[in-house]
């Protein structure tokens, strides 16, 4: 009986985290969240200290990652990425990141663009919802799969589902080239 | 003393009745300590705790709708958000359907079933202990992922897309549907122990025509668990494959259909109506006989009615899609076969009524609250015929209209009885009386209470109050009517606040009760209140539906069993003639850790499809535990 | 409450077998809970046909080979299984012994092409819904096979032991024997659904 | 946070400006379908009044008639067992009948619910979380437009309603106007509607959706043909450019942050399509799928903080100065 207790309870703490919605963001962590700090070649970084207090919400959060994929869709990204295998812009399913798998190179690409035709986002949506983007790109991109990542789509299916990790199974020996002199090559 | 005179194979015709008593105590009892009472498979122990288990979570889900009400009872109120409304709705109403309305009916039964059939124990009484902890296990699931705010915010309906893998986001959803495969283990197992006690456990002399009516209930109730269960099985299976592995059962652009959903959960959610609904019924047959002191008017017209409305149930869930745009012609069809229900109800109605009427009401608690539920639920019933019209289910169909329908269903027709039942029972349970006075104040409340609530709901409907909505506008003419509802809810909670002190009180300090206090016709009370571990010193032998009182002077019994080793009558199908002594097992832990390792199987499963297959390895080792024979008398020829 | 005994049951057996036996009847319950679950998952590939312009959706129907392979193994297994119930209801332990050592070899037998069956089936789980439901029908009597394969086992062993002697065995045996019939039973629908409606 | 707090403060203010109640209701009705609907529920509610009636005396003479003393209690009166069986078998053939009446009559009114004309009118209203897209079709492709969460339907004409889930299952319910119909990814239904008489109707989605399901409403406005097409030549146009310096450095401030990646205002380069159509938001009554009056300030409430407003729903807290709420606000409320 305990014994079931503490195990239900083992399983779920580790998962209550990624369950909590939290549906608005106070506009002063919002700015503070737009604080990153960049390598001068804008690949790697820090993010700000509230992004630590917060525990990495836009990492590990069900919600803020569900939320991510449906702007996605909404912000045009297929456009040039499709269904993340790339297309016009790159892929990131092919296990290569031109500016690194970390949250904050990613959060920079999308708010302030990256050569060769990646807009900039910094008009066009919030600072919580580029984190919540990057935070799904990310899990797009990821070799293992997230818990808390989502799942397929109601649509017609070209790539397994983001809780099943497609990078690690659609990686391939070399990154989909797209511009040759563009980040680090095998 | 016994150890002297008991040897093996000691037959309970050569001793006398004290030693009798005390060989099959010894023989039967779960003893004291906390392991003992893990491994026990005594289905009054297990009965009772699944009673209580039900009935906290029934508070539990009170507390859940009570909350609902603090938020609806002004418009625009901010006590409770959508994201918590959401999950708190939903948990109301899947804590009330699986880990209240469906365990606390099974729960009765395993109770009161093999009493009423004279038998020692339920057939499969280690199944019983593990359906018992697979259920709990299953409302622990449920509860603790709602206080870690990951509790299911899809509805207890949880109809794709919503809960579907693109807008479910996170566990939540299948948290939802993982719980309902445990209750659902849970609930199947309690049907098959369930018909094979009544099939094969009967008292000698129990033909088909002399089963109590509350037995003939649970019979007809378990095939319907049977037969409609595995549907939800298999839409929670798929559900949680579409979200997990990425099959497609629902996604439309893939082949798969969006109503596919709300076939599969229909073809099971309106048979459950009726497994809540048809043990209250039994219930409502054994309270009026014994209160209007005499036999039920119309014993076949009411057997056959119990299986229509089985048979019936399986043909109504269309209803439930009737604004789904779905062929016309078909919705017509579904229309008339839910119309039809009414006919047996009607029947079984009338029979009461007859009853009652060439009857000797004896004004005692359990006998107001069946007076109650005719009252409530033929409102419940005619409204039902209301919303089985497609035209008219067009208007009320997901507004409050429908929520006031069936809450007069589920507590007019099925907890109000169970709560009259509670009364009727409690002394046989306990050994004690609850008090009649309370018990008069308690159904006053509760039957106030509960009109008050929800009779305003139907008006509420037809003004255009939508379901499952975590608030209204200000200008929208409700707010009177739901601030009226959200206070007649207190009363109600107050009814049910009172129930549940006098049933502590009384447990402890209730008058005695004895044997058969009611003066009840039925093989329950043949027996000492609380029964002994054993159930019945020697088997009954019946002559006909009501052995006490048909046989005041002595009650005709069968002997010849062994006293040294669990033995029970197995009798014939039809006829109920003796076929074997079967011996019935003992208690085991190894129940236990098949619903532990079972547990974790279905809890990991959520996170990995890996789980199934490294999962199953212990639970095929608890299994093999459970199952293999030990060197004790029971496992002898 | 007084008591007339009127009847004695100590000349009645210890143990009936098939229908005078609890478990029996347990088995049969059980088995038409997984009859309704295996009907209802053929009512979902029937209904998701009838929603298919084609059908089977883009993909090629599945190859007839691994397939009928487990139906010829699981059909011919009928016949020993038969005997081996025959022999449990004579009682006869030797007999028993080695016929479920022969069941235990032909619960494992089908299992060999059965895993061929997947990749045969030439579509994946999440390609679309027609896979979806192969998947489950042949996953789900898969899990069918294994179980009673365990059980199968679990009971050879038994029989071997000590406890083979005791008459309750052969209930057991025979109930076990009824379960692989509903087994193969289960599986024809299934077999006619996965390969041979989509070729009609 | 405390600006924000601030600004919601006229909020109160706004809430009692829409008077009118009624108007979403199954017992008030104005459309064909409505009117018969509400017949046949007065219909059906009157006769199960009556047979509970009829049951409740039943019973109650059952308890309270004088009864002789049972001490005996398995000897049976077989006279009296006859008569009421008689008088269960009646009663049972009058349920029956009952029963045969509602199912004849219901298939009935079914079959008139789904009559269709030939000059329909068709409008496509797609449901999304949390708030309608509406789709009016000219005559040409040119001709066609986009509103939300306002229909506008000429009375005397029915209207074909083609309801279509975008995301999950909603529910199409005008109870004044007609019964609901369910909008099903993959499924498409329709509705017919005729309204009877002019006047402005609430409907709201019937259907679980999610977390803002309480507020997805919509409105329809019933009018005369000659109003009617008077609306949608407005509604066709696109939006008029400010004409005083602060609408158009609102429609600077729209066009230059996140507003237009998401909206539309057709005649702008704000092309947005996942969030409702603003060419002329300031012609509807209402805001946020039924939320409030649509007013300048309850714009700003809205585009201040609409997480606190509806939490859940999609539209981001975008960061404004004072000044520039005011102005957006400015602008928005002068797209009529």
């Amino acid at each position: 009986m305990r014994l079931i207790v503490l195990l239900i309870c083992i399983v779920m703490l580790g998962g209550c985290e990624r369950e909590e919605r939290q549906l608005r963001l106070d506009p002063p962590i919002a700015s503070a969240l737009d604080e990153v700090k960049l390598m001068p070649n804008g690949i790697s970084g820090a993010p700000p200290e509230v992004y630590f207090a917060l525990n990495r919400p836009y990492e590990t959060n069900a919600y803020n990652l569900d939320q991510g994929k449906r702007l996605y869709s909404w912000f045009g990204c297929s456009t040039c990425h499709a269904d993340g295998q790339g297309g016009i812009g790159p892929s990131f399913l092919d296990g290569w990141w031109y500016y690194g798998p970390e949250m904050v190179s990613i959060f920079a690409s999308i708010r302030d663009g990256r050569p060769h035709g990646m807009p900039a986002f910094r008009d066009k949506m919030t600072t919580d919802e580029i984190w919540q983007l990057a935070g799904y790109i990310q899990t797009l991109g990821a070799y293992s799969a997230k818990t808390a990542a989502p799942s397929r789509n109601d649509d017609k299916q070209s790539r397994p589902a983001e809780n099943r990790a497609p990078a690690a199974i659609l990686f391939d020996q070399g990154p989909t080239p797209v511009h040759p002199d563009q980040g680090p090559t095998p | 003393m016994t150890e002297s005179v008991i040897g093996p194979d000691t037959r309970d015709a050569e001793l006398e009745r004290p030693l009798v008593d005390a060989a099959l105590e010894n023989t039967w009892a779960t003893a004291s300590g906390f392991w003992s009472a893990l491994a026990t498979v005594d289905h009054k122990i297990i009965g009772r705790r699944y009673i209580l288990t039900a009935f906290a979570f029934l508070a539990l889900g009170g507390v859940l709708a009570i909350l609902m009400r603090l938020q609806l009872a002004r418009p625009e109120a901010r006590l409770i958000g959508p994201d918590r409304y959401n999950q708190i709705f939903t948990m109301h109403g899947a804590n009330m359907m699986f880990l209240f309305a469906v365990p606390v009916m099974e729960a009765m039964a395993v109770y009161l079933v093999p009493l009423m059939v004279g038998t020692r124990n339920i057939a499969f009484p280690r199944l019983n202990a593990f359906s018992y902890w697979i259920y709990l296990a299953g409302g622990l699931l449920l509860w603790v992922s709602f206080v870690l705010d990951m509790g299911p915010d899809v509805g207890w309906f949880a109809y794709v897309p919503l809960s579907g893998p693109q807008y479910g986001a996170g566990k939540r959803a299948d948290i939802w549907a993982q719980m309902i495969t445990f209750t659902e283990l849970s609930a199947l197992a309690v049907a098959v122990e369930i018909v094979v006690t009544v099939f094969k456990q009967r008292a000698p002399g129990m033909t088909l025509d002399r089963i109590p009516l509350f037995v003939w209930s649970m019979l007809v109730t378990a095939f319907l668990v049977i037969l409609a269960m595995p549907s939800i099985m298999v839409a929670s299976t798929s559900l949680i494959l579409d979200r997990l592995v990425g099959t497609h059962f629902f996604n439309p652009a893939e082949g798969g259909d969006v109503l596919l959903w709300q076939h599969l959960f229909w073809f099971f959610g309106h048979p459950e109506v009726y497994i809540i609904f048809l043990p209250a019924v039994g219930m409502v047959s054994t309270l009026i006989v014994t209160f209007a002191r005499r036999p039920v008017f119309g014993y076949l017209a009411l057997v056959m009615a119990l299986i229509a409305t089985g048979i019936l149930s399986f043909g109504l869930w269309v209803h439930h899609m009737f604004v789904t745009g779905l062929p016309r012609l078909g919705e017509s069809f579904f229309t008339a076969s839910s119309m039809a229900i009414a006919i047996p109800a009607g029947v079984q109605i009338f029979c009461w009524i007859a009853t009652l009427w060439d009857g000797k009401p004896v004004w005692k608690t359990p006998l107001l609250f069946v007076i109650g539920f005719i009252f409530t639920f033929v409102i419940g019933g005619l409204s039902g015929v209301m919303v089985a019209s497609v035209p008219f289910d067009a208007q009320v169909h997901d507004t409050y209209f429908v929520v006031a329908h069936f809450h007069y269903v589920l507590i007019g027709g099925s907890v109000f009885p169970l709560i009259g039942g509670i009364y009727y029972w409690f002394p046989k349970i306990t050994g004690r009386m609850m008090s009649e006075p309370v018990g008069h104040w308690v159904f006053g409340l509760i039957f106030i209470g509960f009109n008050l609530t929800f009779f305003p709901m139907h008006i509420l409907g037809l003004q255009g109050m939508p379901r499952r909505i975590y608030t209204y506008q200000p200008d929208m003419p409700w707010h009177g009517l739901n601030l009226f509802v959200s206070a007649s809810a207190a009363v109600l909670a107050a009814g049910f606040l009172l129930f549940f002190i006098d049933a502590l009180r009384s447990a402890r300090a209730g008058l005695p009760a004895g044997a058969n206090p009611w003066d009840a016709p039925t093989l329950e009370w043949a027996t000492s209140s609380p029964p002994p571990s054993f159930n019945f010193a020697r088997i009954p032998v019946v002559y006909g539906a009501y052995p006490l009182w048909e046989q005041r002077e002595a009650l005709s019994v069968a002997d010849g069993l062994r006293v040294d080793r669990r033995e029970l009558v197995v009798t014939s199908l039809v006829a109920a003639e003796p076929e074997a002594r079967e011996s019935s097992p003992r208690n085991s832990i190894w129940p236990l850790w098949a619903a532990i390792t079972t547990t974790v199987m279905l809890i990991w499963s959520i996170f990995s499809p890996w789980a199934v297959v490294w999962g199953s390895i212990p639970v095929a080792i608890a299994l093999i535990g459970w199952f293999w024979p030990k060197r004790v008398p029971e496992d002898e020829a | 409450m007084r008591e007339r005994v009127v009847a004695d049951l100590s000349r009645l057996p210890l143990h009936g077998l098939r229908s005078a036996s609890v478990t029996w009847w347990g088995t049969l319950a059980f088995m038409l809970i997984e009859g309704t679950g295996f009907a209802l998952v053929i009512a979902i590939y029937f209904y998701l046909m009838s929603l298919a312009a084609i059908w089977p959706l883009n993909a090629p129907p599945p190859d007839l080979l691994p397939g009928t392979v487990v139906t010829i193994i699981l059909v011919i297994s009928l016949i020993p299984n038969y005997l081996v119930s025959s022999w449990a209801e004579q009682q006869d332990l030797r007999k028993v012994r080695i016929g479920m050592v022969v069941m235990s070899a032909l619960g494992i037998a089908p299992l060999i092409p059965r895993a061929f069956e997947f990749a045969a089936l030439n579509v994946k789980w999440d390609t679309n819904a027609y896979g979806s439901v192969v998947w489950t029908l042949l996953g789900l009597h898969t899990t069918h096979i294994i179980t009673d394969l365990v059980d199968t086992l679990v009971l050879t062993a038994l029989v071997f032991t000590r406890h083979g002697r005791n008459p309750r065995r052969f209930g057991d045996v025979q109930d076990n024997c009824m379960y692989w019939n509903f087994v193969v039973a289960a599986w024809l629908p299934i077999y006619g659904c996965i390969y041979w409606i989509v070729r009609l | 946070m405390i600006a924000a707090v601030k600004r919601l403060s006229f909020l109160p203010a706004l809430l009692p400006l829409a008077g009118c109640g009624g108007w979403q209701s199954a017992m008030d009705v104005h459309g064909t379908s409505a009117i018969s609907l509400k017949q046949l529920i007065i219909l059906v509610v009157a006769t199960c009044s009556v047979v509970w009636m009829l049951v409740m005396i039943a019973l109650i003479r059952a308890l309270t008639r004088s009864h002789a003393s049972r001490l005996t209690p398995t000897v049976v009166d077989r006279g009296m067992a006859r008569r009421m069986a008689i008088a269960v078998i009646v009663a049972v053939a009058a349920t029956v009948m009952v029963i045969t009446g509602f199912t004849v009559g219901s298939f009935f009114s079914t079959r008139a619910l789904s009559a269709a004309g030939a000059d329909d009118l068709t409008i496509k209203v797609s449901g999304l979380q949390w708030w309608w897209n509406v789709q009016y079709f000219g005559a040409t492709p040119d001709q066609n437009f986009v509103t939300a969460n306002e229909i506008h339907i000429p009375v005397g004409r029915t209207i074909r309603f083609q309801l279509e889930g975008d995301d999950v299952i909603h529910s199409f319910w005008v109870p004044s106007l007609a019964g609901k119909q369910d909008l099903i990814p993959g499924r498409p239904n329709e509705l017919s509607v005729r309204a009877e008489r002019a006047g402005m109707y609430r409907g709201q989605c019937a259907e679980f959706c999610g977390l803002q399901h309480a507020h997805m409403a919509f409105f329809v406005i019933a009018e005369s043909q000659a109003e009617f097409d008077k609306w949608a030549d407005a509604q066709r146009r696109p939006a008029t450019q400010p004409t005083d310096a602060e609408a158009a450095a609102g429609q600077q401030i729209f066009l230059s942050k996140p507003c237009a990646a998401c909206h539309a205002v057709r005649g702008t380069k704000a092309t947005g399509t996942s969030a409702p159509d603003l060419t002329h938001v300031g012609s509807r009554k209402y805001i946020g799928a039924g939320l409030f009056e649509t007013t300048r300030g309850s714009l700003a409430a809205w585009i201040a903080d609409p997480q606190t407003l509806k939490p859940g729903n999609n539209m981001p807290l975008v960061p404004l100065s004072r000044e520039e709420l005011l102005s957006v606000s400015a602008y928005l409320a002068s797209l009529k």
